[in-house]
């Protein structure tokens, strides 16, 4: 074996910080894995699902929540999804695979995106500084995701819990994505 | 002198003193003030000049149609040119100074103009200042560029931070007037989300400045009763200062919330806020404007709007003066006479232009004059007395005058409504094509009488509510009682001698406009072009119309016949600054870092920017003092042993799927069908015109499944061109596309000695000898124990090279590993520079070879593109003119003296001919200096160069200066035959 | 403006990228007898209607969509929303369905 | 011929302005002409100065749907420069260059040609070679050009973000003599010489149909009856394809939105224009103090003059990245224009397959200062049957031949000319 080792890091080194009604940190320890459905093999993914993560193939926009791994999966395209879930090693998709088998396209994600929650009374306020979609629980409650454009970044944003939102954006651009996210805390304050 | 025109009235609070500047004056006033309200209560009348004339010029409104009190707003880098004083709000400290004057605002050395106003007609310009031709840009213009201009910039940077959001609701209220404050509370108490927003600084609208009651109580008190139930439901969003300032498509609509601008300091949180709104239904309720009447020298400091007049005493207590005058064509003009007489102001007269009986009972000691006409007025620095037609003088020092109100159709009109002609109030209300979802209630509808306003803000606020599904609730809406609302169109004083203004910024003046017509320019367009009427920094909110009957008159057609103008955005001016947001400085754009960042920082490695990413362009190392040593040092190094590039910003792109051969070969122009497992290919790929898109590579990593590399520059576009074809050309395949750009670390390892330096991370089951894994072979391996990676056996340096992915988390760490496992071999990393550089010797085309003009053939590579598949390009590559016998290639240069540099922008001319266009033959595209031959080398394009080995031609300049003989040769100065990536 | 994108309900255009004419999805045979010409007319020549016009934006901030929106070019007022791929394959089957006839 | 002087202006100022007659008649239509030109813009008003003027044909109409010059000609960033690259475009643009430093006196009316510069700013030395390409290009033309370094750059403007930059100012290429032209005086200028000359400028005139008889176009139809002519010359740029449509004929060209913006006036502050690649902004400072500036199209087509809120701040942040010093300054007013975009991003001036017809358009968002040229260019293909010298290589089978003309190398997508 090679004399050296490899030491992983996170995209922020697990940054979180607290303003007045907001909380701003990083998540880690949740893998992404991209399982894309073969042509008209919807049917046989969504058995796939059933069996082993007991949940059903989401509509856009809505989360689909398994106990297994707390896994999350959620449309990213017309014919792709996101999982999410607890794992902190580094074969993502063989862990999918071993409860998928053949049933998807699975890409890993985990290291593509810089995951960010932020929570408290005034997230809202504070995204309504950069995010254009209507994120009112009237019209995105708890559960919506959706992929939009903040501050120039791709971001997906998640609807966790009350007044708690999670974003994902290009790990590579993590540094200009969270002073987006701290600017508007600092100027909502 | 301190606030001698204050009377104990108004909503100001006058426990809270404000000090203030004007001119360096401190003067002194009361919070609730605004800049304007506090000037008058000071006794102030001339506060600034005319654009064109240098006219003294006063407070004219009270509200943000102001043509004339523009000031500028503070000092330093905060300094703020015009600035409309009447919706400045007074704060403690606040210094605003007069501007466009030389000398001193009363005696300003440009008012000369006004002596030569006869010469400075309409469009004097078009017709002189032609002879002798140089005089235009050595004298006329720089005279005329120096006098123009308003206030002025600072030139420093502003200081200030400003900031952008997003708003979403069902129903958006746009003042909050008598209307807007009753759709406001029908939409919000049947549990609409609701947005009120006005420019003001307090809700209520006209209802601040009138003396009307609603329900019993005054209208500002019922303002204020409505605001605080408003503002106790959380549907509702109140917002104060923010001004609904355009309208766009599909119901959005921009508004700026000013925050801090009537604070002192902004303490470095945003100073104003860009607002974009989006909203399922608009209800305009942004009232109307005063119009003036045009007479002989109606535009001297104390002659204002009749509804300002009597909103200074009414809301703010400041006296515009101490025995004013009235000039009305409508009853509402009157009010202004009842409301000042009620506050013991003398009223010398009340005019209404209008034959018969005055319409209210005339305040005492009025001298009433129905049917009459102001032809002049005098008082140099502010008005004394007015002239009537009968020859009357009266002294008086401030005349209200009333032309009646036009309705604020302009955000009805910033998609393509066009306003419709009321002659009853003669006026424009909206027309029938509305931005989407607008409904227009109020005065902004034409509806003048208080009582309609509350019922039609009233009945559209429910109307928009039930439209979206919500119940209503069984309030009604809010009662007046009933005020004459008559008028009679009068523009302007036939009888004057004296010129008389219209646009009073702009100094337009009834004389141009009959001009403009004699001239020919009749159409609306054509006059404000012509005269500049409407173009100043209100807009011509006050001057349009009576300019618009003016020219009608001149036509013999009526208003409507002759036109309207078209309303564009913003309706009162933003500020740049906060139409930018937070984008400037280095937050222009994100920035995405490599994952070698952090480590290059460290090596004090100097950055360049390439699209979003920073890169490491070189790595100093102490003792080297320019560039050059650094990047010759790596490229050295490299070559004669190994160095590591962070090559993680090419694109990635992970394609899955039974058709993912099938695709690629469609994509590529070269075959890609049948490419092995385990093996990298080199293609090209084509735009559908022929000409060359991107190049990279695509690794086979099993049978349904490749990973494409694109160039830096291209990978999103690339991206978005396989999506295109994959949804829409070819949706029967099964292809799966995901960018891996983010999930992986990518390096290249290059030199003789970048497998023994692999050999050393590599976990010991991979087998990566030159046997195991050739040239063009790629692997799923592990490295440093069990840590999943890809290696790719490709080469842009022409040397021994691989690169190397890991997943992103680890890149850090390997880029610290390699460069620690290498030392044994001197390992160098290197930067784009020195990849630059390599590539040139190598010959390999880059960004200034694949600029979107060059073709395959012109890089040479002609024979790759496939005429036994479809793909795309294919076709039209073939095209005539793309496959001429003359036409360029791309060739290798090297300058015959080895002492001379070649630079990259020259062009090619043969020896003996004229630099000229005709004789031009190509270009240099790229040139690096060669630390392996000494000398420069560069690619360039030149006609028929594949067939010109060994001529020499020059490489001109003419740009830079000077020009060099270069000797066309082979592309491929390191290594033609390739045995060393073969190594 | 905003587009209704059939999956996701109403977004910022913003978040798209356009293309051009719907056209552009009727790529030609590329062994057509006269392939350089049908070739020439798909890339290069426009309808470009005042009025009416169905064309092609890609949701690239969003689900990577590739839309046919159909938007008056003198109004900007849409009135419909496809997914392109629906159209492409309809349009697939279409033909195969005539072919077999 | 009314000739304007400043001694005339003088004289009529004494005698209450009472001697200026209409800049241009207002005629009612003949029946038939040698040359019917459909379009009052800038380009149609030009060809047909031109026509008269340097070709002698006078019996011509041009006819204009609203009032004469409101099209593109009154709604543009008022910026001429030649800086192109390419051999088909460069030498035209220099043409019309010379055409606009002598034009004021050619047409007696003060159209304010002001050559204050053109700066084309560089971040990169990809940047600097490609346009060390072109200034190299533009001065083997005829052209002046000069390459600045990052320090020539701040000489000439000290206000522009140098030290904070995200794309730092590494220099850029000026051309001397670019500026700026008041464009609504050109239409005026173009259309007093033209009516001077007797050609008949129709107003309100729309062209609702092509009279094409055998192939032979032989006149329009008109909302004020039919007019006929030996040679139809199309030059409404913007409406192109709405108006070839009638005689059959799809082009190479797409319409779309361009915004263009102004500040309130200002003192003097900018020289002369800028222009800013990393961030779709160029500005210059008008005569009479406003900031004028703007950046790209809106991007999809469009017919209606007016386009959408996310160009607008795109436009203003590149500006406030460039010259922070903006930011208090107020953006007064926003327009657009339809441009006639075309496939490579350069125009056309040709003959078409019809007999008798002739089609000038597909400027994209650089109509304004190539209308010299363009008019005498078209007018002299319209008196002599072929191409002007120097637009030889805007034909309308370029694409066929595979002879784009493409400056900025981004292929048929006119949406990123």
């Amino acid at each position: 074996m090679p004399d050296y080792t490899l030491t992983a890091n996170t995209p922020l080194d697990g940054f979180s910080r607290d303003f007045v009604g907001v909380s701003i940190c990083e998540v880690n320890e949740r893998a992404i894995v991209s399982v894309a459905v073969p042509k008209d093999g919807e049917e046989k993914l969504a058995n796939a699902l059933a069996s082993s993560y007991e949940i059903e193939l989401p509509k856009a926009g809505i989360l689909s929540a398994a106990s297994l791994d707390n896994a999350v999966l959620f449309s990213m395209a017309q014919d792709q999804y996101f999982l999410v879930f607890d794992y902190a090693g580094n074969t993502a998709t063989s862990v999918v695979r071993s409860h998928l088998n053949d049933a998807a396209y699975l890409t890993d994600q985990s290291d593509s995106f810089v995951m960010i929650r932020v929570s408290g009374t005034n997230s809202r306020s504070l995204l309504e500084r950069i995010c254009p979609l209507d994120i009112h629980p009237s019209v995105f409650p708890i559960g919506s995701v959706a992929r939009t454009v903040m501050e120039h970044l791709g971001t997906t944003i998640i609807h966790e819990a009350e007044d708690s939102f999670l974003l994902l954006s290009a790990r590579s651009s993590t540094y200009s994505f969270l002073d987006a996210i701290e600017t508007s805390a600092v100027n909502i304050s | 002198m301190s606030q001698i025109n204050r009377i104990d009235s108004g909503l100001i609070d006058c426990a809270q003193k404000l000090n203030f500047t004007f001119n360096g004056q401190t003067l002194e006033g009361f919070a609730g003030d605004t800049l304007a309200s506090a000037l008058l209560a000071n006794g102030y009348k001339m506060v600034g000049r005319s654009f064109k004339y240098h006219r003294p010029r006063g407070i004219f409104s009270a509200g943000s149609e102001e043509p004339n009190a523009l000031i500028q707003l503070r000092s330093g880098a905060y300094q703020e040119p015009n600035t409309r004083a009447t919706v400045t709000e007074l704060f403690q400290g606040l210094e605003a100074t007069s501007q466009n004057h030389r000398g001193s605002l009363k005696y300003d050395f440009m008012a000369v103009n006004d002596l030569f106003s006869s010469f400075l007609s309409a469009g004097f310009y078009y017709k002189t200042f032609m002879w002798p031709k140089a005089f235009w840009e050595k004298i006329y213009e720089p005279v005329i560029r120096a006098a123009a201009g308003l206030g002025r910039l600072s030139g420093e940077d502003d200081p200030d931070v400003y900031d952008k959001g997003f708003l979403h609701c069902d129903v958006l209220v746009v003042g909050a007037g008598p209307s807007g404050l009753s759709a406001a509370l029908s939409a919000g108490r049947a549990g609409a989300r609701v947005i009120l927003m006005d420019e003001d600084f307090r809700m209520g609208g006209r209802l601040n400045a009138e003396t009307l009651s609603v329900n019993d109580q005054s209208g500002h008190e019922w303002a204020t009763q409505a605001t605080v139930e408003l503002s106790a439901m959380d549907n509702v969003r109140l917002m104060t200062r923010t001004t609904a300032y355009g309208a766009y498509d599909h119901g959005v609509i921009g508004a700026l919330e000013r925050v801090t601008d009537h604070l002192v300091s902004s303490h470095n949180k945003p100073r104003q806020i860009l607002w974009r709104v989006y909203t399922k239904r608009t209800i305009l309720c942004a009232g109307s404007t005063e119009r003036p009447i045009a007479f002989g020298n109606n535009d001297r400091p104390g002659i204002m709007l009749a509804g300002a007049v009597r909103a200074y005493v009414n809301r703010w207590g400041a006296l515009p003066g101490k025995r004013v005058a009235v000039f009305t064509n409508n009853d509402d003009g009157w009010r202004t006479a009842i409301d000042l007489a009620e506050k013991g102001v003398e009223i010398s007269a009340v005019i209404d232009s209008r034959d018969g009986q005055p319409p209210v009972d005339v305040p005492s000691g009025a001298t009433v004059i129905m049917g009459g006409r102001i032809v002049d007025t005098h008082g140099r620095h502010g008005i004394r007395s007015i002239t009537l037609s009968n020859g009357q003088n009266i002294p008086t020092d401030c005349l209200a005058v009333s032309g009646g109100w036009s309705p604020n159709v302009q955000l009805t009109c910033h998609q393509r409504g066009r306003p419709t002609w009321r002659e009853d109030i003669a006026a424009f209300v909206p027309g029938g094509e509305l931005p989407q979802g607008m409904m227009v209630a109020g005065a902004a509808a034409g509806n003048f009488s208080l009582s309609s306003v509350l019922q039609d803000g009233h009945d559209l606020g429910n109307m928009a509510v039930s439209d979206l599904g919500f119940k209503l609730t069984k309030e009604n809406a809010a009662i007046s009682e009933e005020e004459t609302i008559g008028i009679s169109a009068f523009w302007h004083v036939k009888e004057s001698k004296a010129r008389a203004w219209l646009d009073l910024q702009n100094d337009v003046t009834v004389k141009d406009v009959k001009l403009s017509h004699q001239e020919g320019f009749r159409s609306v367009e054509h006059l404000k072009r012509y005269t500049t009427l409407g173009m100043a920094t209100d807009q011509g909110k006050t001057a349009n119309i009576p300019a618009l009957a003016v020219m009608a008159e001149c036509t013999g057609k009526s208003i409507p016949e002759t036109g309207t103008t078209i309303f564009r955005p913003p309706y009162t001016p933003v500020a740049i600054g906060a139409l930018a947001g937070r984008a400037r400085g280095k937050d222009f754009r994100p920035s995405r870092l490599t994952p070698s960042h952090a480590w290059a920082e460290e090596q004090g490695a100097v950055f360049v920017e390439t699209g979003m990413w920073y890169r490491a362009q070189w790595f100093p190392k102490s003792g080297e003092t320019h560039w050059r040593q650094s990047v010759d040092r790596e490229v050295t190094q490299t070559r004669a042993s190994v160095g590591i590039c962070d090559v993680t910003t090419l694109g990635k792109i992970d394609i899955q799927g039974k058709d993912a051969a099938a695709f690629l070969n469609k994509i590529y122009a070269n075959a890609f069908a049948k490419l092995p497992v385990g093996k990298v290919r080199y293609g090209i790929m084509l735009r559908e015109d022929g000409i060359m898109m991107d190049d990279g590579t695509s690794a086979r990593f099993s049978d349904n499944h490749f990973v494409m590399t694109t160039t830096t520059a291209n990978a999103v576009g690339v991206f978005r061109h396989m999506e295109f074809c994959r949804q829409c050309l070819w949706p029967e395949m099964d292809v799966h596309l995901i960018s891996s750009t983010e999930q992986y670390a990518q390096f290249a390892v290059a030199g003789p000695n970048a497998r023994k330096l692999l050999q050393k991370v590599v976990d010991n089951d991979h087998d990566i000898s030159n046997e195991a894994f050739p040239f063009m072979a790629c692997g799923e391996i592990t490295v440093c124990g069990d840590i999943p990676a890809r290696l790719f056996r490709i080469s842009f340096s022409g040397e021994l090279a691989y690169e190397i992915a890991v997943p992103t988390r680890y890149g850090d760490s390997l880029v610290r590993t390699l460069m620690a496992a290498g030392e044994e071999f001197d390992v160098t990393s290197y930067g784009t520079e020195a990849l630059g550089v390599m590539r040139i010797e190598k010959g390999h085309a880059a960004g200034n070879e694949l600029n979107g003009q060059t073709t395959a053939q012109d890089l040479g590579m002609g024979r790759m593109v496939s005429k036994k598949k479809d793909c795309i390009g294919n076709t039209l590559s073939e095209r005539e003119s793309l496959n001429k016998n003359d036409g360029l290639s791309l060739v290798g240069f090297r300058p015959v003296n080895p002492s001379d540099e070649l630079k990259a922008g020259t062009h090619f001319l043969a020896k003996g001919k004229t630099a000229n266009m005709a004789n031009d033959e190509g270009w240099m595209s790229s040139v690096a200096y060669s630390p392996n031959l000494g000398h420069s080398i560069g690619l360039g394009f030149i006609k028929q160069g594949s067939e010109r080995m060994g001529e020499v031609v020059r490489a001109a300049d003419p740009l830079r200066g000077g020009e060099i003989e270069v000797e066309i040769v082979s592309a491929h100065f390191i290594d033609p035959e390739g045995e060393r990536l073969r190594a | 403006m905003i587009i209704n994108h059939p999956l996701l309900g109403p977004r910022d255009a913003s978040e798209f990228v356009y293309k051009g004419d719907v056209s552009l999805i009727d790529r030609p045979d590329w062994q057509a007898d006269n392939a350089a010409e049908l070739f020439h007319d798909y890339l290069y020549l426009r309808d470009n209607p005042a009025g009416e016009h169905r064309e092609l934006w890609y949701h690239e901030q969003g689900d990577r969509s590739w839309l046919i929106v159909t938007r008056n070019t003198l109004t900007h007022d849409i009135t419909n929303v496809e997914l392109a791929r629906d159209v492409a394959l309809a349009k697939q089957a279409n033909q195969s369905g005539r072919g077999e006839k | 011929m009314l000739k304007y002087s400043g001694f005339k202006v003088i004289k009529e100022a004494l005698t209450g302005h009472k001697g200026w007659k209409p800049v241009w008649r207002t005629p009612k239509p003949k029946e038939e002409y040698d040359v019917v030109i459909v379009g009052g813009g800038g380009h149609g008003l030009a060809t047909a100065y031109y026509l008269a003027k340097e070709f002698g044909i006078t019996n011509v109409a041009v006819l204009e749907k609203g009032w004469i010059g409101s099209g593109n000609v009154g709604r543009n960033t008022t910026i001429v420069r030649s800086n192109y690259l390419l051999p088909g475009n460069e030498p035209f643009y220099e043409f019309s260059m010379k055409l606009w430093e002598n034009l004021e006196q050619d047409f007696n009316y003060n159209a304010m040609v002001s050559q204050r510069g053109i700066l084309n700013l560089f971040h990169n030395d990809a940047g600097r070679d490609a346009y060390a390409r072109r200034g190299n290009s533009m001065i083997l033309a005829g052209a002046d050009a000069v390459l600045l370094d990052q320090d020539g750059v701040r000489e000439m403007y000290p206000c522009l973000d140098f030290d904070n930059a995200r794309f730092p100012i590494k220099g850029g290429l000026l051309q001397p003599r670019g500026g700026t032209v008041r464009h609504d005086a050109v239409a005026w200028g173009y259309a007093r010489g033209a009516d001077n000359r007797g050609v008949d400028i129709i107003q309100n005139c729309e062209v609702t149909g092509m009279v094409i008889e055998n192939g032979i176009c032989r006149g329009v139809e008109t909302n004020q009856g039919i007019i006929k002519a030996k040679k139809i010359a199309v030059c409404v740029a913007g409406s192109s394809s709405r108006v070839m449509s009638m005689a059959g004929m799809r082009l190479p060209i797409e319409s779309h939105v361009l915004q263009a913006f102004v500040s309130e006036g200002l003192k003097p502050i900018l020289p002369g224009v800028v222009t800013f690649g990393a961030g779709h902004f160029y500005v210059s400072q008008s005569d009479k103090g406003g900031l004028v500036f703007g950046g790209d199209i809106d991007g999809y087509n469009s017919y209606a003059q007016r386009g959408n809120l996310p160009v607008v701040e795109d436009v203003c942040e590149g500006g406030m990245a460039l010259m922070p010093m903006i930011g208090r300054a107020r953006l007064l007013r926003m327009w657009g224009g339809v441009m006639d975009m075309s496939m490579d991003g350069s125009p056309f001036i040709d003959k078409t397959h019809i007999d008798g017809l002739y089609f000038n358009g597909g400027w994209c968002y650089g109509g304004f200062k190539a209308t010299p040229a363009s008019g005498w260019c078209y007018a002299h293909l319209l008196a002599k049957d072929e191409p002007h010298p120097m637009a030889t290589e805007y034909r309308l089978d370029r694409f066929k031949r595979g002879a784009m003309i493409d400056e900025k190398g981004m292929g048929a997508q006119p949406n990123l000319h």
